[in-house]
């Protein structure tokens, strides 16, 4: 059952979409380096995992959603985060424990939520997010909304007993749900293929769920496969699951530096031959919709902008004391 | 308005049911799913009618997938409805407590307020219907020490029918806990036009005394006055005390009945180690200690799993000739 | 991945082998009767769950076990029970909560359990003993002792996370279990199809788990199919996952009389065209393995081995309260 | 023998390293599993070089699924084998507890005593590392609650050794807690030569003193350690006892600690509400209400999902100028 359209709807999509496709890679890539700097220079508290590396299936998935539609993401999350429409100061805020962030705070880089733009959570639980984000489906359907919702989750999630409950209950109830998981090949320091038994979509086929493997390197691969998903689910004809070749360029968290479980080689050759900005950058140039020099600009933009957005962050003030036992229970 | 206190007996699971129909008439966005509850009703009859009455789409049967249900609840409740997840045994709660204790109990506090989790767990609890060690836990312990949980478990049909309401209205994630071995008594429920509610973390006085507090929850409260009654022969009156929830506790009310009695015995049906009493226990002591004229004393379910034998389970719940034994040791202290 | 032989092995089976699964599908039946009858005379104590309907399932797997092969088993258990090697005296014992009972009264009908036999234990928890005879294939593996661990599960369990995770762990580790699905098309009273999404069997087969749907109401059917799913395992072969096509004839559980999630039709057909039982007595009839009156009398001796034991676990005396705080703790 | 006291320096993490080798030479039934343990040798190196030491058929990488990992462990455990299966954090014991408190915990009550579960739950608690609401529980009191269940929780890397080697050796389900935000401290553990095991239910007092027990647990002994030295310069002695396992608890000992000093405090990392430290207050306030000059006190952890930001987070957990207090108000008492 594969997610297959005649002519790709990324062939429509004009020259401003695939730009600001670009631009939103380059913002979370620029982003994650920052990350990593405060992280480096002891400036960020906790751990943090960077999706360097994996940027388009965040852009490429986000680009078909509004903000009546629900994402949860993980640990690895802040791609998605921003892709669904957050801004930057906010998310540095909260990566940084500070009172403006989007939590205030409290809840960090594994927790960060945006509810202004759909964005129900990062989770620390692997698999935790997938049945919020089902849950907002079923949403979703009861108030005949048309919104979809969307779990991101990693291959290490593929053997959370929760995915089979979830996708079964979407299954059943046919809703609007998107099981977007990115298998970046490894969980942690365990190669995906060495826990993980069978192919990876026969996990949705099982349950008669319309499955696709990706080029999650590609971000108008992935746009393109997810299309049709978000459109069904719209109207009414149920889940959808992908499952998105991609890999993450840099360690687990920031203290895996050194990588052993996996090659140089490896490593090499997913950044020089599968780079999605490269890929999408060369796309651009190629049909020339747009010259390197404005691309380099665009680039300097993203920096500037990412640099300006954590300055502000890191000057925010941490949150009030008094904060700590706000919060506990709603009114 | 008809007469005022035409009270009905209600069954706690008529009592139930109809708190929740009259929850779902008032608000569309409440809907109920779990295993069996639709079409047959629920397993305890809590869910009878709601089916015909709402319709497919708020009444939902579900597989047997405990996280999944409890998950899927927490997602819908942060994206608009209210849903009641029937977990049908409490003993399945572990199943579903990533999602309960991770997910659900956190998410306000860790979104820094932005998205509540307006959402009940429907479940039972407690021991004597000789269906052993994984059908008879009463875990309200282990939710009541969650941050972010409420925790209600009612003692007659009266408060299951006004916590379940405000449970249902709460903006929060609520573990209600119905006693099973009751769950077909009966007892007085005001006419339904006579709505009313009971807050959170409002103790009930279930019978007033002044030589000793009996402080006891779900069905503990009708051994506490079985012995009560029986205490009164002897010329000993106790105050029978329901918290009615765990979580918030109603420590003032808890305390006044013990200033006023200086003698203190906590029954609850959790295991008795690391279980509620010993909150409660720990509570009146640190707060009361120069009031008290005895040690505080706690009656908890036997500390082994619950056995599928007869002669052996009845020997495993705390019962009216215990409370009796040891508030006769209190008085002589 | 369909589990197929050429020709079938109970070809194979002697006169006296096969009489033997007519006489524990009798058993089980007759004790499986007398067991509502405590229940309606209220001698029994608690709920009770009764596998009349299901019996070749449980004596066509159990027929390729020994004792060092383990079985996990469910709240639907006494025919698992019985098959595997239990006796019936100890049975009843324990579904009366008697002092002579397997688990001494303990655990009763939903976790009745004999170690002697290999009987790791029913379950009241659905799905839970799945992992757990999985975990007994594993102790088989690492100890190099031949064995292999069969769980006995529901259809309703199909729909519990601990179901991918152990399968998944079992495909990895290549694991000698077998995921043993009863299928009799309810969970409780609720019908498997409007909770259960896809083809069942893909459910093994998205683990790579050779997986097929089986006549559970032919004993021989499930003795063939089974049979090398069995070897393989011996032989380190891996895991297999069956879904037996069943029914039970009685109600959920022993106060479930009218049933009105099914019709009385659809009861009749099951009974009448597809009994296991019946079907196995005219095989034998037909092959002219034996005459009539050799198997009434085979009915009558077991209807009588069944009241005897009946009555001595009757007699038996209740535990002594001084058991109640034993065996919380092993020393 | 060589000379008995020569004690290294050790981090918690490599005493436990060097427990498990040491059982898994002793016996070849020992077996080890988790995510990331073997090839990667653990987040905290607790299992580091045990793959090499031991091959890949006692030593297994898992796929992340607490649930199933857990559950082979029981099956394992039930047919021959005694493994150690990793929960990474304590926080991910809610995804396994059906299969820990349903099945592990009562199989060997349940089956009248034909089948033990000889096993550990390695996993870690406590906060302080700034890693937020889902990683930095400390859920000791729900398991400490479930009859058949043990529970340790060393606040030594001395101490983590001999208690593992007993749950290791234990023919019970053992829930074995590592304080995460002490794992790389050092302390002293006895040569390898010197074999030595910690009965479980034998409290060790960490300071005597005549004034003041402080009961403490994990890292909190340090704590009250840190508090009972300010306090002795003002001229209070604390006596500073560790129960090291919650169960069994050595009830005589914490007892007799508080019967001579007439004052407790009880300070446990888990959330205050229904937590460990309620146990130990009521247990004491039960027993000793005659000998003590001032009411039991506890310090948890603040209820509330431990919140990321630092400055909110040290906010939460008890420390040191809490202790302190307290005990002088006590002592005013
Ligand atoms: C339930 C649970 N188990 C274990 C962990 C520890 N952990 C954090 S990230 C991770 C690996 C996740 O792998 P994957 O899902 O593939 O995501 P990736 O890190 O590759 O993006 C693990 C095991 C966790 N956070 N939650
Ligand atoms: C975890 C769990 N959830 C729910 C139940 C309640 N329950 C008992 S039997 C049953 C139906 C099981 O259906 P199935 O697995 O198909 O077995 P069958 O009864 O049909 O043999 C349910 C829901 C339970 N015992 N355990
Ligand atoms: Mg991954
Ligand atoms: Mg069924």
């Amino acid at each position: 059952m594969a997610l297959t359209t005649e002519s790709p709807p990324s062939q429509g999509l004009a020259a401003a979409a695939r730009l600001k496709m670009l631009r939103q890679m380059l913002t979370i890539r620029a982003f994650e380096h920052r990350v990593g700097e405060f992280y480096e220079r002891a400036e960020m508290p906790g751990i943090t995992h960077l999706s360097i590396g994996q940027e388009a299936v965040a852009v490429g998935v986000c680009a078909h959603l509004n903000r009546n539609d629900y994402i949860t993401s993980t640990h690895r999350g802040h791609g998605h985060c921003y892709a669904k429409g957050a801004g930057l100061v906010p998310m540095f805020g909260e990566l940084l424990g500070k009172a403006n962030g989007y939590c205030r705070g409290k809840g960090g880089s594994m927790h960060i939520a945006d509810r202004e733009t759909g964005h129900l959570g990062a989770n620390a639980i692997i698999g935790g997010g997938i049945p919020l984000a089902t849950g907002a489906a079923l949403s979703a359907k009861v108030l005949r909304n048309r919104g979809v919702g969307v779990s991101f989750f990693g291959d290490g999630a593929l053997n959370e007993g929760i995915l089979l409950e979830s996708m079964n209950l979407a299954a059943i109830w046919n809703l609007p749900a998107i099981f977007a998981c990115e298998n970046n090949h490894y969980g942690e320091y365990t190669p995906t293929d060495q826990v993980t038994a069978g192919r990876l979509t026969l996990r949705g086929e099982a349950f008669g769920i319309p499955s696709a493997e990706v080029d999650g390197m590609d971000v108008l691969a992935v746009y393109d496969a997810t299309d049709a998903a978000v459109q069904r689910a719209r109207g009414g004809g149920g889940p959808s699951f992908f499952v998105f070749d991609t890999y993450r360029y840099l360690g687990h968290g920031m203290s895996d530096r050194t990588r052993p479980y996996r090659s140089q080689e490896e490593e090499d050759e997913w950044r020089s031959q599968r780079d999605p900005i490269e890929r999408l950058r060369n796309q651009l140039l190629g049909a020339g919709l747009c010259s390197e020099s404005e691309l380099d600009a665009v680039g300097q933009e993203v920096r500037a902008e990412v640099e300006e957005a954590a300055r502000l962050a890191q000057e925010a003030p941490f949150p009030d004391p008094e904060e700590v036992d706000r919060h506990v229970f709603a009114d | 308005m008809s007469s005022p206190t035409e009270a009905r007996q209600l069954t706690f699971s008529q009592a139930v049911n109809e708190a929740i129909r009259e929850e779902m008439d008032r608000d569309h966005r409440v809907i109920l799913f779990g295993e069996d509850v639709a079409a047959a009703g629920g397993v305890w009859k809590v869910t009878e009618g709601l089916l015909d009455r709402f319709g497919a789409e708020r009444v939902l049967d579900t597989p047997i997938s405990e996280a999944g249900i409890a998950g899927l609840g927490v997602g819908a409740a942060m994206t608009g409805l209210r849903p009641i997840v029937e977990i049908m045994f409490g003993d399945f709660l572990p199943l579903a407590s990533d999602q309960i204790v991770n997910q659900a109990a956190k998410t306000y506090y860790m979104s820094g307020g932005m998205t509540s989790v307006p959402m009940v767990f429907l479940t039972s609890m407690g021991a004597g219907r000789r269906l052993a060690a994984q059908h008879s836990q009463s875990l309200q312990a282990w939710f009541a020490h969650i941050p972010g949980l409420k925790v209600a478990l009612p003692s007659s049909p009266h408060d299951a029918k006004g916590l379940m309401k405000t449970a249902i209205r709460d903006e929060n994630p609520v573990i209600f806990l119905q006693d099973k071995v009751d769950i077909y008594q009966k007892g007085p429920v005001p006419d339904p036009s006579h709505e009313y509610t009971i807050p959170f973390g409002r103790a009930d006085v279930k019978r007033e005394g002044e030589d000793l507090t009996l402080i006891a929850t779900s069905s503990m409260v009708r051994q506490a006055l079985d012995a009560a009654s029986e205490l009164a022969e002897e010329g000993i009156e106790s105050e029978v005390i329901d918290p009615r929830t765990l979580a918030p506790l109603d420590e003032e009310s808890l305390l006044d009945s013990v200033r006023k009695t200086a003698r203190c015995l906590v029954i609850d049906e959790g295991y008795q180690r690391y279980g509620a009493g010993a909150e409660i226990a720990a509570l009146v002591g640190e707060n009361l200690f120069y009031d008290l004229e005895a040690p505080v004393r706690r009656l908890g379910a036997m500390d082994v799993p619950v056995p599928f034998s007869p002669t052996l389970e009845d020997l495993t719940i705390p019962r009216k000739e215990q409370i009796v034994e040891i508030a006769r040791q209190m008085l002589e202290d």
